[in-house]
Parts: structure tokens; C-alpha cells; sequence
């Protein structure tokens, strides 16, 4: 049995009153739960606030390049198969910067679980628009108000028959850890974008805007597409919690356990033999 | 040496199947026991245009391409517009019913006569060159059961036909082709290959198991091999969505446990600068291998050029270690990739063979390559017993044991920031100059394992030709060639890090050194200069996109000398 | 010259508005009409580390910033302990109650006394610092009043007040801290900004109208200052994607007839490096800005290295010009990169700013910008007679007419395979060299356009500094301390291309050349050497991620001399 | 009046048969209709075959990097709003390599028209599959199938609610120039997926292929977003062609007409005073 305090506790450089903090913990609790030990899961984590967190827990960690957690996942894991790959980052590094490795992702369909801290803002550097950021908010960089349509995640990915795609609120802990551990236990690409409030810089999506607004979905056939995408549309008066979307696409297949793999020398030779 | 070779060229547009014959002809030339040299040229489309098929041949080892042609074959009529004035006087143009060759000494192949369909002229000129050349029918009918053996015994009798007629066709006519004189050897265990063949096979021998690539040519047929060749041997592969995914999937699958290998050219290379660094900071061992065509940007994508040294040599922000390696023929594409994977993971951090186009597409016969007197390549750790583990361990050569996650409960941890030995992130100044340092300091072994240039001719020529990479044979050809003066070459087929005293003397012994490079400003010549004070008294440059060939060397060196 | 400067360190958590303090106090000083430098250090983290706000001022010029403390403003007890060893012995510590100060010359605020709530402290140890550094309340008050009038007249008024009561407390204490000399000259005009404001100004006044980049320290403020100063002035700006949309965007606009700049850092700009080959074959004038912080990788997100030369110098496949600008201080961010923009549109071909962390957050006063005396930049063309219309005309100066699509007939197109002068593809070889030659050529002129070196000291000294862009200071600071030998300093601020008669007799008469830099490996000094075969005797070079000082430096000559 | 002889007539270096000939003739008889002269259109282009358009026809051209036709046609519009911006490229280009300026631009939406010439695979580069390819296909490096699911860019389009998204077919050249015009009617970003049979490399999405399961689709209501989805998600047994879906989002506004822009001197001289 695997315990939470195997995960260890660290100190973060996160600001008081974040939902990173949440989030880290759920993540913690969810592959607890899961029975899974720090020694078989591999967090990929790309550069940002949320992007720290494979920092603040015990596992295997690669934390690589500002937008790029995905494709260093998905090397993990056709590596190596047998381990749970975790991939961690924010908004701005999974829809922004990493936008076309999303797509790509959701089409590959590796068995990896992608865990986005979506606070609607860049907030390790200091709070510009990101992806998500609403339409017409003023920052910094944008004092004429963000001019892009905010991107939705969960609508891309339905659309695109993801094979799940879930929403969560750090403000709703127990509802974001069992969100994980079906993500987690999802064969395929899973993706659970996580309502994350930045006290420091964004002042429009609170803690509150959000509590305010996010409902745990009950009673939602995830199976059905059409009603799927209606439900991810929903981002404004409501935001429904919960899996929106699940099918049973079948997951990419070319992996292997390759550090243990060597090739045998009379097939090579036999390659050589080719070139006669 | 008098030259033994004969010099085909097969010139036509896209689409006609020029490589099919040229390669199944260099093919059975090897099989023959012939030396063989394969030059490829063609436009950036998939129809029409010009292309050129070259293959040099002899019984003596051919180290070089050369613009001399003995036997020209034009599928077109352009191809004899255009190749006539490098034709010998004695050479002789193969070609069909609607190309006018009055005033050559001509061969006009009736390919109706000799094919029933159109889909065979490609085996009638194939015959009508190996009958030409003096060759036997056999050893092409060997090879062409072979070739469509899995299309069914109809359609290699099919073949084999054509081939036969064509030969006997050849027999009846008067050509006044002075033979080819007959192969020395017949070394059964001779093979054909290309350099980016070589190159996914030295990877392969290397236990190359992963590989992330983005299509660009003139790199593509590298993935192509490796996934053809390699997925019987467990090669995992991915063709992914950009150039900066291959690179990070790669680390990814090498921070796993994988031998990557990513394949790309220069433009895509562009995009892969960030990931560099970042295997550079994480210290995982990454093989890039970048064919090179000429830039900047989109360039000339099926031409060739040796522009992008500076590019690799620098590319990553921030400083680390690296390697990088130019094989100048297409043996050493294959044992320079099997080493660039051993001290890949050596020294964990990026090794990089710099080849280009030329090299790329350029056929020739090698020896079997003998895996079994391979060096063993160096292993990650799959365990340890020292705990804690730390994977950026402060050691005296800077290398700190690699583990591989998920083979024991002890956890891996690396990272992009300026990280402590255990990987976590800090900004002391103290633990950065250690960590900078002991990244840096790898380049002390680096060094020590730098394969020195190769110096062929004369210790104290008037001229010593300075070339790297791809530009060897031209410049052996040529100083063999050159009559009045003792010319010398030095060849470096690792280009980074330099080790000064494996080559000083040689510079300072000569009358004079030229650099010969394939870019317009003389690249490498550069760096020599940076890492040694040493500067060249001339340069022979060429960046038109086409190979160096010994004609261009020696009209360099008459205007230098 | 003896030193009338005082160094002032303000130190505490992230959050704690020590930024704000700091600001103020520098305004208030140059006002005041002292002339200041400041350093910023701060931690990757919106709050809690460590940072500190340094603020070097006194009445001659401030070069260099130094590590000795006059005046230690500690926010938090950890402050103290941190810089108690660079605290001068008659140095003054001023703190808060929760500090213990025992054994310091140390001024303890009184903060709830002073001010009615948390929210006013910051003004409160604005006041006592300036007390404590014996200025009078007025400047103070007038330029609180400047910052707080548009959140109303009570706002103001209780800043008025806490800042009067605050330097009305220091009176009535005894402190032991000799008073800065006053200032020598009250220059009403003179402007205290930082690195990356100058250089924003530097762009909007060269007629900078396009802006595209992604945010990334220490560059953004570049962006934020063009965007808050320029859009008034017409900039058109976006926040994009990712960095390859950042320069392709750029490039865009920049054919479309917009002046573009985009500002990155290392790793940004590692995504950049195929844009700006294309940059260099369309011939599109582009300036990049990279604020430069320690790689590889991620690095040290908010502190300084000059470790990206090599990168800028060759970043993008093939082969075409550049020029590089590398400003020593505040100024000459602001000329360099006008000027930036003038070379970008004359030679139609990309040019860089290479600044770091340490300079981008460095506030100096600086005289008024005279926006009359600036040189007029090139313009492209809006229409042409001569049809039909080349864009890529070759001429003998290499540089061909640019028109500006969209204001006339003529159709104007660019492309990024190798082209012919109306910018049709071709693979033709003898077209190719022509055109690589005519954009290459364009050096010719770039070269006659070099900024030479800034020579400082005697003309034959015993040691020579060579340093470029942000060390500048601490290498005058350094010379001008140095005792017993006569120490020179040779600073370029054009490090691409280099004119080696405008600095190789410098070299030469020195008895020894030192390599100042920013970086592990002496980047510069090694491109020196491949330019000119120079090699530098020895290096000082600094990596810990902290700008270079006086101290840094004179420590490094201590071991070499 | 504009005349298509204006847009020339060029050598291509196309296969014979190749379906971009019809694409590139459609463009010049749309622009032709449009009244609009060469010099009032600006296209951007990528690299691949579909990207050498520009290099057959009369116009202002930008003919610049693989994936990056969209970032190039942005800063075009930016600086210089007046002209009729268009965008040339691949699938390959356009999904693949510049996918994340997909997503991009359909958030930021300048008015600008992205032409894609789908031949669902990668023709340049002689045959690899390219991120439309239909799962499973085999290809030279794609020997066991081509792993991920086909990439649908019309559903991306809609559910990220582009202000314009059609499909047509180079073998129904009316229906293609009558979209075209439309498209570049349309005040913001538009996109035409533009089926392209490739001769050479693809043998499975044929002229046949298409024009057997492609229809016009009439009576469909292009403001209904929910039909939009249903349509948009139609590529197997019939595919519709037409506008599937369109609405009045605000075109992205902050451009002008940069090249003959300077600044007041005095504007300037209060910036500089602001730093005192
Ligand atoms: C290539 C590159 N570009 C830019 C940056 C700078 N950068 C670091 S984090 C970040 C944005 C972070 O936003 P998000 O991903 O939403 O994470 P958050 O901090 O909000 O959790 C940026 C732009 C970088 N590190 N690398
Ligand atoms: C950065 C970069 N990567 C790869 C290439 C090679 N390349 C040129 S065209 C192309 C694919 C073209 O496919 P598509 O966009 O679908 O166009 P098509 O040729 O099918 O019309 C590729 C991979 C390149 N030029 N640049
Ligand atoms: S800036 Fe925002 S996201 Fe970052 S740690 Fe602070 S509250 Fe959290
Ligand atoms: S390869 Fe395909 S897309 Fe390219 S020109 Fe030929 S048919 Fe058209
Ligand atoms: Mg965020
Ligand atoms: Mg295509």
C-alpha cells in the first residue's frame, strides 16, 4: 500500500493563496488512491508556476522547455510503457507555446495524462494574456484588452474525439482527485483541464468567479458527442465540472521497454546482407 | 595512378526512372566486383525537370566523383543539350528513338522493338548500359529476379526478358566503346549503400532503438531506412507534428531509456536549437544528424552545401559540451554514427554528424562491415547502490553515473533550470559555476577521444589541401591529379572539438594551405583559425549547389598556384 | 578619482515592494540631480526569495555599479545576514522592528508609528532612506504626489503625509552616516530609466512601428514599454503564439512596409533562428532584441550572462549578414538600437541587440535624448519607375531597391528558396552564386558602417581590458581603482562584424590583453582570435548568473598580474 | 474590371493531373470576379507543392517558410489592412508544422483567407503522411499505417467558433470559386479546406474517392452551430462541401497602414519627458 507520505512535502515558491497548491496535493492524494508508488510515475513538466510542481513531489521528474512537456511524455512513455506518465504544466505552456503538440497529442492518443493548471494568465512572468485569457481583459501587455477569442480547451479536444477529456477545479479537491485517477486509468490520452485561481494576476477569475459558477456535472452520458460538445461549450454563466467526453479509442502502439532492449546481431547482419 | 574508371551519367526528368536504373546498374557493377561511386542530381519536384543519375566505376578503389563523362545516357532530349560538352571525345551517348545525336558516337536504343509496353524501357536502357559497359547479362538477371521476386514469377520472367534482348541487341551493334577493363575483385560480401544509408545502419549497429523525425529532405531517407531496416529490430519511430517535437519526444525517450537518434536538415535543424540546449543542460545523450543543403531558409532543398558547421557548431543558448563529426565517404557515415551514439551517452550530452546531399544520395560499395570487432557502446545504469541518488553528481571528469527511471524504486530527476546535484532548482551563484563547470569540464574527455584528421600525401607539400566532410574525395582526386607541384591532404572528419596537436605540423610543414569547403565563406577554415591562430593562405569555394568534384579543385588551384 | 558615490542596498522578499521603494528613491535622486546606477538581483518567483535594489548615486557620473554597501534598507532579517560582509564599516543598516540589529550602526523604523497601516510602509522606508541619505522631503512629496494623482487627492495627501512624518523621524535620530555630497548640477532634462526602457525608446524614435514577441524575462519589458509608450505613437503590436510566429510576423509586416522589432531571450530566440534565415534570403529588414540571461535552457530565468554571442552571431542555416549591437549602458541602448533600425532597412538583412538581465534592469540617469540631432533612417521605396520592378536587382553594393507592396502596380515578391532577381525559384548554379555573392557582398558595406571599439586609458598600458557590451562599467570601474600598474579598457559595442584596423593596434601595445566577460568560455576574445588571429593572454570571466563588478574584476587581475 | 489574363499564366512544376492546377485557376477566377487586380492581393505561402501558388500567378507574394504562411499573412494584414490578404499551404503545412498558427489565427481573427490545398498527405517530400492522412494508411514511413487519427480541420474550426469555415473539392472548380469569394468577403479570418487529389503519392483519397462521396450542401443553416458540428464531423461515406459554418466576430482591429506611418516629434518628446 502505497502512503500520501511517500510523496513528500516540499517548500514551493508559489504565492500564498494559489490553487497550485490544490492541485499538487490532489495529485498526490489521486495516485495514493491509484496505489501507484513515487518509483512508477514519470512527470513531464514544461516552464511556469504549475509547470514547478513535479518539483514539489517525489517521482521521476524531467522538467523540460517552456511548451514542450508533451512531446518529452510521449518520448517517456514509448520508452517505456510500463510507467504511469504524467504531464504537468499551465495554460500558457500547454495552448500557447505547446498549442500544435496538443493537437498532435490528441491524435496519437498515447496512454499519458495531461494535467493543465489553467489560471487564464501567464503567471510566472508576471501576468500577460494567455490562451485562455477572457477576451477584452486588460494586462500589462494587453492595456487594450486581450484582442483573441479565449481558447477552450475542452471544446478542441471533443471535437477532435479525444479519447478523454475532463474538467476540474482546484476548489473542488475530492471532485479533482477521483477526475485524476479516471484520468489516470483512461487508456489513451487524457486530458483534465484544471480551473486554477492566480491570486497574483488575474483579479477577473477568481477563486470565487469560479466557485461561483463551476458545477460538478451529473447525470452526463460522456459517451455522446454531440451532447459533449455542448456541455464544453459552456464557459461563461455556468462551467460544468466533471468528464465531458470519453470513447474507447484505441491507444498508440509502437512503444517498448527499450533500455532493456538490444537487437539481435544475425537480424542486423541479415539487414547488411540486404544492401548486397 | 592512370584512372581505371568509366563515368556513366544518366540524365533525364522526374518520373522517367532514372534512379531505378542508375541504382540497379551500380548494383550489378558491385556485384560484379566493381568499385562503384554514385553522384545524384535533381530538382526539388516530383515530375519533369532534370535529373542526373552518375555512377563512376573500375576495378581500382573510385574515391571520387568526377565531371568527365564516358558514357552518357539521355532520356531526354535536354539531357544531351545539356551534358554534351563534358562528354570525352571518345564517349559515347545511349539514347531512344526521338533525341538527334548526329555528330556523336551514338547508341539509339529501338526501345519498341525491345519492350512491349513502356513500363520496361527503363529495364531496355538498363541492359543497353550493362551491355555497353561490357558486362554480362547474368549478374542483372540475378538482380532483376530478385528485385521482383515478390511481384511474382510472371513478372520476373517479364524482366528478365527485356533484359536479355537488350543485352544480345547491344551485342549486334558496332559500338566503338573501348571496354571497361574487368573487376579485380569479386568480394561476394561487398555492399551497396548510400551515405544516409550508412548512417541508419551505423545507428542500428549502435542499438539505435528510437527515432523522431520531421520529413526534410535531403535527410528523409535516413528516417526511411531506419524505420524500414530497424523496426525487425525493435526500432520504435515517429514521424511527429515539427522538427522541435523530434527533438524533445527524442530526449524524452532518452531520458527513458531509449538510444535516440532524430534526423532532420539544416532549416528544420533551426528549429531544434532550443532542444539542444536543453539536452545540453539535462545531460541526456541525443544523436542529431543533419543533411545539409544550401540556405538560408528554404534554399535549394535537393542541392548540396556545407553551409550550416557554423549553425551546429554553436547552436543551443547557453554553453555544454558536444561533438560533431563529417564522414567524407560512405564507410565512415557508418562508423562515425556508431560512434557519435557511443559518446552520446559517454558524455550525455549532444553528438552531431554533419553530412549533406552529396554524401546523402551517393551509392557506393563498401565492405561488409564486421559487428563483431564493433567497440561495444557505452550503457546508462539501470540501478545503484550509492544513495542518495544524484544525477547531476559533481565529479573530477564532470560525468555523473546516468540512471534510467523505472528499473528500480531509486527516482530520476532532471531539469532545464540551473539545478543542484539532486535536480532541484536553485539560483546560488556557487552551485551554477559548479554545475556550469562540471558540464563544461566533459569537453576534457571530448577531447581526448577526438579521432584526428586523416593526412594523405606528402609531410612537407608546396600545397596542402584543408577539407572536412564531404569534399574528400574531390580534393584527394584532385591533388593526385595535379602535375608540377607535390599537393597534400588534410581531412577532418570530426570537426569539433579540435585537438590542435594532431594537425599543427601538418599546417605549418606545407607551402601553403587551402581550405576547400563547400560554403562561401569558408566556414571551418574560420574556426581553425579561432582554435589555433592558424590561418589558411587561400580558399576553393563552392556553393552553387553542386558537389566538389576534382575538375572545380584543380581550376582552384590553377588560379591560386 | 576619489569615490563621492554612496551604494545603497534595499533588500527583502518578492512582494514586499522593494522594486517600489527603490524606483521611487532613484527618481527622487535624479531629480534631485545626482547621477545614479542601479542593480537589480531577483529570484524567479512572484513572492517570498530574496532580492535586492541597488542604488549606486552620488554627484560625479556613476559608471559601474559595486559590491560595497554604504547603506543596507533590510525588509527582512534574512537581508542582513545575507549582506553584512559588504556592509562598509561605517556602514548604516536600516530595518524594521522584527530585525535584530545588535553590533551594526542601525536605524530601527518605528513603522506603526509612522504609518497607519502595512500599506504605507514602503513610503515610510522611502522617507527614512531618504533622510538617511540627507535629502531634503520636498522632491519626495512632489514626485509622490506625480505617482499617486490619478488615484485621487486623499491618496496623495496621506502619501504626503507619511513621507513628510518619515523624514521628520530621521532628523530626530542620531545617526552616524556622513552625508553624500550634494549634487554638482540640477539638469532638469535628465531622464532615469532602465536597459530595456532605452532601448524600447530607442526603436519608437527610429520609427519603430511593429511590434511581435512572446513574453520571456528578462525581455519583456521591452515589449511592455513599447506597448505602454508606443501605441500613443501608432505602434501595432501582438502578443503572439509562440517565437516562431513572433519573427515570422515580423517579417510579414516588415515586407508589408512596417519597421518590426521583436525582443526575446536565449531561448525564445533559439526558436528564431530559422526565421531570421529567412530574414536573410527574402532580404526583409528585422531587428531582434535578445536580453540575455544564463543558459543553457531554462537556465536562471532573472539573472544575467553574456553567454549568447556565439548563438547570435550564427543563428539560421546558410550563409548571409548580420551586424550586432551590444550596449555598455543605459545610452547606449537607446543610439544602438536607432541605429539598429537604420543599418536593418539600408542592408535589408537582420540585426541584433544583444543586452542582459543586469543592464535591462539598471536604471541610470541619462541627459535628455535630443530627438533633433538624430540621424534620419533609411526608407524603403513606395513605387518605381524602372520596370520591370527587381526586388532582388543585382546590383554592385549588393543592396537592391525595396518596394513597399500595396502603394503602386508593381507587384513586389520575395521568396525564400534561392531565386532569381525577380524572385522566381531556380535551381540554375550560376544564379545561385550570384545571388549568395550579392547578399553576402552587402558586408562590404556593414563593414565600412562599424562602430570601432571605445578606447579608455593610455594608449601602451601594462594590462588591456577587452570587454563588450554590459561590462563595460565594472571594467572602467576596475582600471581606474587598479594601483601599480597602468590599466586600459577596450570596449566594443559593435561585436559583429569587426574592422580589425580599428582596434588591432590597441591589442598590440598592450603589454597584456585580458578578456572580460559575461560568460564560461571568453566567447568574444575566441572570435577575436578567428577575425584577427589575436589570442588574449588571459580571461576574467564571470558565470555565477551576477553581473560583473569592479571588486569581480579586480579580483581576477589580483590573480593574473 | 479586372481580367484573369492579368493574373498570367505560368510553367508549373506540378505532376500532370494533379488537382492544384484547378485550385490555383479558381483563385484567379475568383479575384478575377471580385474585382480584384493583382496588386490588391498579397499571398502568403508556406512550402510544399500547394505552397508554390504564388509562384503561378500575378501578385504581391511572400513566398517564405514550411508552417509559417499564417504568422507571415498576420503581420502582412497588420501593416497594411487595405490589401486582400491570402494564405497559401499544404495540409501539411498548415496542420502539421503550423498548426499552433492555426489555432492562432482562428482566435485572433484578422481578416485574412487560409487557403489549404488538403491532398492528405505530404507531396514535396514524395509521400509521408501528413496530419489528414486517414489512419492506418500505409506509406514509406509509415509502414505499419500511419498511427493517428486523421486530422479533421473543419470541426477544430468550427468548435473553436472560426467566423468563417468551408470545404470544397478542386474537381467542383464553380463550387471552389464561388467559396473562394466568399471567403474573402467574409470580414475576418476565413479558412477553405480545399480537397486536392495527389496524383503521385496519395492512392487511396483519389479524384474518384472524392468526387464519389462529396456533395453540395445545400439548405444548411451556417449560423447553427451545432449543425455546424454534425456537418463539420461528416468525412467518411459523404462529405459535404460548402460554407459549414459562419458568424460576425469582430475582426481583430489593432492594424494600419504602417508603411507611410510616422510619429508626431512632440508625441514622442512628452513620451521621453514621462522618464523624468
Ligand atoms: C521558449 C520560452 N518562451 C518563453 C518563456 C518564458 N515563460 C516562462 S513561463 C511562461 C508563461 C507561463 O504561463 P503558463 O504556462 O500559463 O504557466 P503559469 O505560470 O501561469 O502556471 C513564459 C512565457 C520560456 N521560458 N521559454
Ligand atoms: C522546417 C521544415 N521542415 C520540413 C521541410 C520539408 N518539407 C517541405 S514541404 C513538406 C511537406 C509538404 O506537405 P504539404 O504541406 O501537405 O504540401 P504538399 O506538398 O502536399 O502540397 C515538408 C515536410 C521544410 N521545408 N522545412
Ligand atoms: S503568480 Fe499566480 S499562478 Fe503563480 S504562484 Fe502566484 S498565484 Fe500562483
Ligand atoms: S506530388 Fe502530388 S501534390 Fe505534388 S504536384 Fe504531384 S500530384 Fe500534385
Ligand atoms: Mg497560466
Ligand atoms: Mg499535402
Amino acid at each position: 500500500m502505497v502512503s500520501i507520505e511517500q510523496y513528500g512535502e516540499f517548500e514551493t515558491s508559489w504565492c500564498p493563496g494559489c490553487g497550485n497548491f490544490s492541485i499538487v496535493k490532489s495529485l498526490k492524494k489521486a495516485l495514493t488512491e491509484l496505489d501507484l508508488a513515487p518509483h512508477e510515475v514519470m512527470v513531464s513538466a514544461g516552464i511556469g508556476q504549475a509547470a514547478k510542481t513535479p518539483h514539489y513531489m517525489n517521482c521521476h521528474m524531467f522538467n523540460g522547455l517552456h511548451g514542450r512537456s508533451l512531446p518529452v511524455a510521449q518520448g517517456m512513455k514509448m520508452a517505456n510503457p510500463e510507467m504511469t506518465v504524467i504531464c504537468e504544466s499551465g495554460d500558457g505552456c500547454s495552448y500557447g507555446e505547446g498549442g500544435n503538440h496538443f493537437l498532435a497529442a490528441i491524435r496519437r492518443n498515447l496512454d499519458i495524462t495531461l494535467l493543465v493548471h489553467n489560471n487564464q494568465i501567464y503567471g510566472l512572468t508576471k501576468g500577460q494574456a494567455s490562451p485562455t485569457t477572457v477576451r477584452g481583459m486588460v494586462t500589462k501587455t494587453q492595456p487594450d484588452g486581450a484582442p483573441s477569442e479565449g481558447f477552450n480547451p475542452i471544446t478542441v479536444a471533443v471535437a477532435m474525439k479525444a479519447g478523454f477529456v475532463a474538467r476540474a477545479f482546484s476548489g473542488e479537491p475530492d471532485h479533482l482527485v477521483e477526475t485524476i485517477k479516471a484520468a489516470v486509468n483512461h487508456k489513451g490520452f487524457s486530458l483534465v483541464d484544471i480551473l486554477q485561481p492566480c491570486v497574483s494576476f488575474n483579479k477577473v477569475n477568481t477563486f470565487a468567479w469560479y466557485k461561483e459558477r463551476s458545477y460538478i456535472l451529473e447525470g452526463h452520458d460522456t459517451r455522446d458527442w454531440c451532447g459533449a460538445m455542448e456541455k464544453a461549450d459552456e464557459f461563461d454563466e455556468k462551467i460544468p465540472l466533471g468528464i465531458i467526453y470519453q470513447n474507447g479509442r484505441q491507444p498508440f502502439s509502437n512503444v517498448g521497454q527499450l533500455a532493456t532492449q538490444s537487437y539481435n546481431k544475425d537480424d542486423l547482419k541479415a539487414v547488411l546482407q540486404s544492401y548486397r | 595512378m592512370s584512372d581505371t574508371s568509366i563515368n556513366i551519367v544518366i540524365g533525364g526528368a522526374a518520373g522517367q526512372g532514372l534512379a531505378t536504373v542508375g541504382t540497379l546498374m551500380a548494383k550489378a557493377m558491385t556485384r560484379a566486383g566493381y568499385h562503384i561511386l554514385v553522384n545524384q542530381k535533381y530538382m526539388s519536384r516530383v515530375r519533369g525537370g532534370h535529373n542526373t543519375f552518375t555512377i563512376r566505376m573500375g576495378p581500382d578503389p573510385v574515391v571520387s566523383i568526377t565531371d568527365d563523362i564516358d558514357i552518357l545516357v539521355a532520356l531526354d532530349a535536354e539531357t544531351l543539350e545539356l551534358h554534351k560538352d563534358d562528354l570525352r571525345e571518345d564517349g559515347l551517348v545511349i539514347h531512344g528513338d526521338d533525341i538527334d545525336s548526329a555528330g556523336f558516337n551514338a547508341l539509339r536504343i529501338p526501345f519498341k522493338d525491345l519492350a512491349s509496353k513502356p513500363l520496361f524501357y527503363n529495364i531496355v536502357a538498363l541492359g543497353v548500359l550493362g551491355g555497353a559497359a561490357c558486362q554480362d547479362s547474368a549478374i542483372f538477371e540475378t538482380l532483376l529476379s530478385e528485385t521482383f521476386s515478390k511481384k511474382g514469377d510472371a513478372v520476373v520472367e517479364a524482366n528478365v526478358d527485356v533484359i536479355r534482348k537488350s543485352f544480345e541487341w547491344v551485342k549486334e551493334q558496332k559500338v566503338s566503346f573501348s571496354c571497361i577493363a574487368s573487376a579485380k575483385e569479386s568480394n561476394t560480401d561487398r555492399l551497396m549503400l548510400n551515405g544516409n544509408e550508412a548512417i541508419a545502419l551505423g545507428a542500428l549497429a549502435a542499438g539505435c532503438n528510437f527515432l523522431s523525425f520531421y520529413p526534410m529532405s535531403p535527410s528523409t531517407s535516413v528516417a526511411d531506412t531506419l524505420i524500414t531496416k530497424g523496426r525487425g529490430l525493435g526500432l520504435k519511430y515517429e514521424q511527429v507534428e515539427d522538427e522541435i517535437a523530434a527533438m524533445n519526444m527524442a530526449i524524452g525517450a532518452s531520458y527513458a531509456g531509449a538510444k535516440s537518434i532524430v534526423t532532420t536538415s539544416g532549416g528544420g535543424f533551426a528549429l531544434m536549437v532550443e532542444g539542444i540546449s536543453l539536452a545540453g543542460v539535462s545531460e541526456t545523450p541525443i544523436v542529431t544528424i543533419i543533411v545539409q543543403r544550401p540556405g538560408p531558409a528554404t534554399g535549394m532543398a535537393t542541392r548540396t552545401e556545407q553551409g550550416d558547421l557554423n549553425l551546429v557548431l554553436y547552436a543551443g543558448h547557453g554553453e555544454f559540451p558536444r561533438a560533431i563529426f563529417a564522414p567524407g565517404n560512405v564507410e565512415e557515415c557508418f562508423y562515425l554514427t556508431h560512434r557519435a551514439f557511443d559518446l552520446a551517452e559517454e558524455y550525455q550530452t549532444p553528438m552531431f554528424i554533419l553530412s549533406d546531399q552529396f554524401l546523402a544520395d551517393s551509392y557506393a560499395d563498401v565492405e561488409m562491415f564486421d559487428l563483431d570487432t564493433l567497440p561495444e557502446t557505452t550503457k546508462p545504469l539501470l540501478k545503484t547502490e550509492s544513495e542518495p541518488y544524484k544525477r547531476y553528481e559533481l565529479t573530477e571528469d564532470g560525468v555523473s553515473p546516468r540512471m534510467i527511471p523505472g528499473y528500480s524504486e531509486t527516482l530520476v530527476r532532471a531539469d532545464s533550470h540551473e539545478h543542484d546535484e539532486m535536480a532541484a532548482v536553485t539560483e546560488d551563484g556557487a552551485n551554477r559555476v559548479l554545475q556550469n563547470s562540471k558540464r563544461l569540464s566533459k569537453e576534457s574527455g571530448l577531447i581526448q577521444d577526438v579521432i584526428g584528421p586523416d593526412h594523405y600525401g606528402e609531410e612537407k607539400p608546396d600545397v596542402l589541401l584543408m577539407c572536412w566532410g564531404t569534399s574528400l574525395g574531390a580534393c584527394l582526386e584532385a591533388a593526385d591529379t595535379y602535375e608540377g607541384k607535390s599537393i597534400a591532404v588534410l581531412h577532418f572528419k570530426q570537426v569539433y572539438p579540435l585537438r590542435e596537436e594532431q594537425f599543427m605540423d601538418y599546417l605549418e610543414a606545407a607551402g601553403e594551405v587551402v581550405a576547400v569547403e563547400g560554403n562561401a565563406t569558408g566556414q571551418f577554415a574560420k574556426f581553425v583559425a579561432q582554435e589555433t591562430g592558424f590561418r589558411v593562405g587561400s580558399y576553393i569555394l563552392r556553393f552553387d549547389g553542386r558537389p566538389l568534384s576534382p575538375q572545380y579543385v584543380l581550376k582552384g588551384l590553377n588560379s591560386i598556384i
